[in-house]
């Protein structure tokens, strides 16, 4: 092992030395990216999702032909202000703890009689996702401005904060990522992209309070849920099933970690 | 504060060991207890989709260690950090045809390629090494990650002592035989790249010919 | 290429109606100009245009960023302290050359912003036509890769 | 059919600022799909924009235009302008939306 060591000791040296020039480098390319997202942050087109989303809100549809102005989103039924702030939330009428996404399958299924599977097993951006994802444009919207607020109080809260904890730390998959890879230390990038540290409450805010958002790589509007998918395809790992309690417990925990920050939603990302 | 604590660990572990600059404070003793509750979340959370299956979440023994960093980070942590290290460090063989350096242009095009193994390729979709997602590597390359160190000029400033080849190859082969919790994937451990793969990246880092070394 | 053939002359048809109903006004009804966005280098487009080569001038402006964090969505503006009339935006290496121009009647500030594609990094192009002259600004814009690139 | 336009229109010191985002998905017929099928071309290639019936503002698009198209442009006018904007596509659909400038 000694001549390995002796390597490492001089790749420290070297790292120090490189650090110096590397960082310029770095700065002006992370210049020239704030100067990119800045020219494209007026016009977002999650705009366009938003206003279709507040006519699907709005209009009667499903078996029932019933719109969702009652849903209750955790503030009371119909009340959209500020509701996105204080999710995951537990829920007494479903006795779980629930995400946006989840909270409107049930008002789905409760007030328009829509069945929840329809809406998990479809496609994202085409059909009912993509509907959903109008209305979760929506819906954030009327918390742009607002402070994350969630509670862990309810025992159910708090257990899903704690899961949510240990399944972002959770390694697994041919790569050996969690989470934590890519998001558990700060000043990281992939390629030229910012990675927040979703352990601090800074980190957590960067992330959890500027999605959902409209992604400009893919040309479309992409909820937590989808923003989690696409998560764990590059983490290598399986499916994660929309709604499902890892992808609530994983906001849960990003969501607590924010508390107090400003929410940004929908947010304009690369 | 903990945590960026562990993740510097992780990254620059050995850099740290060199340097004798390792300090942990920590009580935790045990490697996190199986939870039921954890494990049946998981359990109904997932599904198989094309080609991952849900078994990708079944852990393997380097894998369930890193998942708890409290641990990890502990006194305990890191004799079982060892052990593990010598577990990988035993899983990796040198190439088959004695060969260690092949051709930096395939090797540039594999460190470029993040592509692979997710639940939109195919079984015959190429894996890429993704290099370039956490190193910089050949500087014209301006869009590089930083999660892992510079690798710009790795031979031209290390030189190309067998020592420095054999620790590259290593590296490569399974990250973890360094460093337990090492970022970096196992590339020959779970096959995401063969032995040419492999020799192809070995020259991009240390064929003086290689643009990473100008 | 045939499919976008047909419903290019599908989109002449209902254009013609839509100007003969009024729908757009008649300045507004001279063609899509198919020639210039068919072009496929920077002397064809500029030949479409009325123009061999035009001058590059200070009075002309470019404003867009040096790296594009990812080449489906550009932000590419242009303004002149010129009398502009039209101005039209290039990209060198993209399959088609023009990407967009604009007609700006009179009391229309000499002021455009939008955003393109870019297959690649390349030279951008802004012309502006002022006096029945073109001048341009040019500048390099990298396209970088983005995300994990998986 | 196509999916209404966003317009944002402000008047300051007699220059009044426009801001027009379409949904369209501007397909360049560079693009397949999953099945290795080139998309075809699809775009929006014609804007008009008329301020109390005078037209004050033209464009014509080519394939290279960013899917959702946005725009920004200025004129000399007023608050309470009548705006109306009209865009027209390859395969002739077309959309109309109206702002009044604040």
């Amino acid at each position: 092992m000694a001549p390995i060591s002796v390597v490492l000791k001089r790749s420290l040296v070297l790292s120090l030395l490189l650090m110096g020039a590397q960082s310029i480098h770095a700065q002006s390319a992370a210049d020239e990216i704030a100067k990119y997202r800045e020219m494209i942050a007026d016009g977002n087109p999650s705009e366009l999702y938003e206003m279709s989303g507040e006519e699907l809100w709005k209009k009667p549809a499903g078996p029932k032909n019933a719109s969702l102005e009652k849903c209750d989103l955790g503030l009371g039924p119909g009340i959209v202000d500020g509701a996105a702030a204080v999710l995951p939330k537990y829920f007494k009428d479903t006795n779980r703890v629930q995400d946006l996404e989840s909270r409107l399958m049930t008002c789905m299924e409760k007030l328009q009689g829509v069945p929840s599977e329809s809406i998990i097993d479809a496609k994202f951006g085409v059909g009912p996702k993509k509907d959903m994802d109008a209305i979760v444009a929506y819906v954030v919207t009327h918390s742009k401005g607002k402070k994350i607020n969630v509670s862990t109080t309810h025992p159910k809260e708090k257990q899903m904060y704690e899961m949510g904890k240990r399944a972002f730390f959770y390694e697994g998959g041919p790569f050996d990522f969690s989470c934590a890879s890519c998001h558990g230390s700060s000043g990281k990038r992939i390629r030229l992209q910012d990675l927040p540290n979703l352990t601090t409450h800074d980190g957590a805010v960067a992330g959890w309070g500027y999605w959902p958002a409209y992604r400009v790589s893919s040309g479309q509007f992409w909820t937590m849920q989808q923003r989690l998918n696409d998560c764990f395809r590059q983490q290598r790992f399986p499916y994660p099933i929309y709604g499902s309690d890892v992808t609530i417990a994983l906001s849960m925990y990003m969501a607590k970690n924010a508390n107090g920050g400003i929410i940004q939603t929908p947010g304009l990302k690369r | 504060m903990k945590t960026s604590t562990m993740t510097l660990i992780k990254f620059y572990h050995l850099l740290f060991l060199g340097c004798g600059a390792i300090a942990m404070v920590t009580n935790v003793s045990a490697q996190q207890r199986p939870d039921s509750q954890f494990q049946k979340m998981m359990n109904s959370s997932f599904r198989t989709e094309g080609i991952a299956n849900i078994d990708r979440i079944d852990q393997d023994p380097t894998q369930k260690f890193c998942s708890d960093p409290q641990f990890a980070s502990s006194k305990a942590g890191a004799a079982r950090a060892l052990e593990i290290q010598k577990q990988n460090m035993a899983s990796i063989k040198p190439p088959s045809d004695g060969k260690y350096i092949g051709d930096w242009k395939s090797g540039e095009a594999i460190a470029q390629s993040g592509r692979g193994a997710t639940w939109t390729d195919t079984a015959s979709t190429p894996i890429g090494g993704g290099c370039y997602n956490c190193h910089e590597i050949d500087k014209k390359e301006i869009s590089y990650g930083n999660i892992g160190p510079s690798l710009w000029n790795y031979g031209k400033t290390r030189g190309n002592s067998q020592e420095l080849i054999v620790y590259t190859w290593n590296r490569i082969n399974n990250s973890k035989a360094y460093n337990a919790c090492s970022n970096m994937p196992r590339f020959a451990h779970f096959k995401l790249l063969n032995e040419k793969q492999i020799q192809d990246l070995m020259a991009l880092l240390l064929d003086p010919a290689s643009p990473v070394n100008q | 290429m045939n499919q976008q053939r047909r419903s290019l002359l599908k989109y002449s048809a209902v254009f013609g109606l839509m100007a003969s109903a009024g729908l757009i006004s008649v300045a507004q009804a001279e063609e899509w100009n198919k020639a210039a966005f068919e072009g496929k280098s920077l002397d064809d487009v500029f030949k479409s245009l009325g123009t061999s080569s035009p001058d590059k001038s200070a009075a002309v402006t470019l404003n867009a960023p040096d790296i594009a964090e990812n080449g489906a969505v550009v932000p590419v503006g242009i303004s002149s302290t010129l009398k502009a009339e039209q101005m039209a935006i290039l990209v060198e290496k993209n399959p088609s050359t023009l990407a967009a121009q604009f007609f700006l009647p009179a009391g229309t500030e000499a002021f455009v912003t939008t955003r393109i594609k870019m297959g690649q990094t390349s030279n951008v192009y802004a012309l502006v036509k002022a006096d029945g002259k073109w001048s341009m600004a040019l500048k390099e814009i990298k396209v970088t890769l983005g995300g994990c690139g998986g | 059919m196509s999916d209404p336009m966003r317009v944002r229109a402000t008047e300051k010191d007699g220059i009044v600022d426009v801001k027009i985002l379409m949904k369209h998905d501007m397909e360049s017929g560079q693009r397949k799909d999953a099945s290795g099928k080139v998309i075809p071309a699809w775009f929006i290639n014609m804007l008009n924009v008329k301020a109390n019936g005078k037209d004050v503002f033209n464009a014509q698009f080519g394939s290279a235009v960013s899917k959702d198209p946005f725009l920004n442009f200025k004129y000399k006018g007023a608050k309470g302008d009548k705006l109306v904007v009209n865009w027209i596509d390859t395969k002739g659909d077309k959309r109309t939306d109206e702002a009044t400038v604040s």
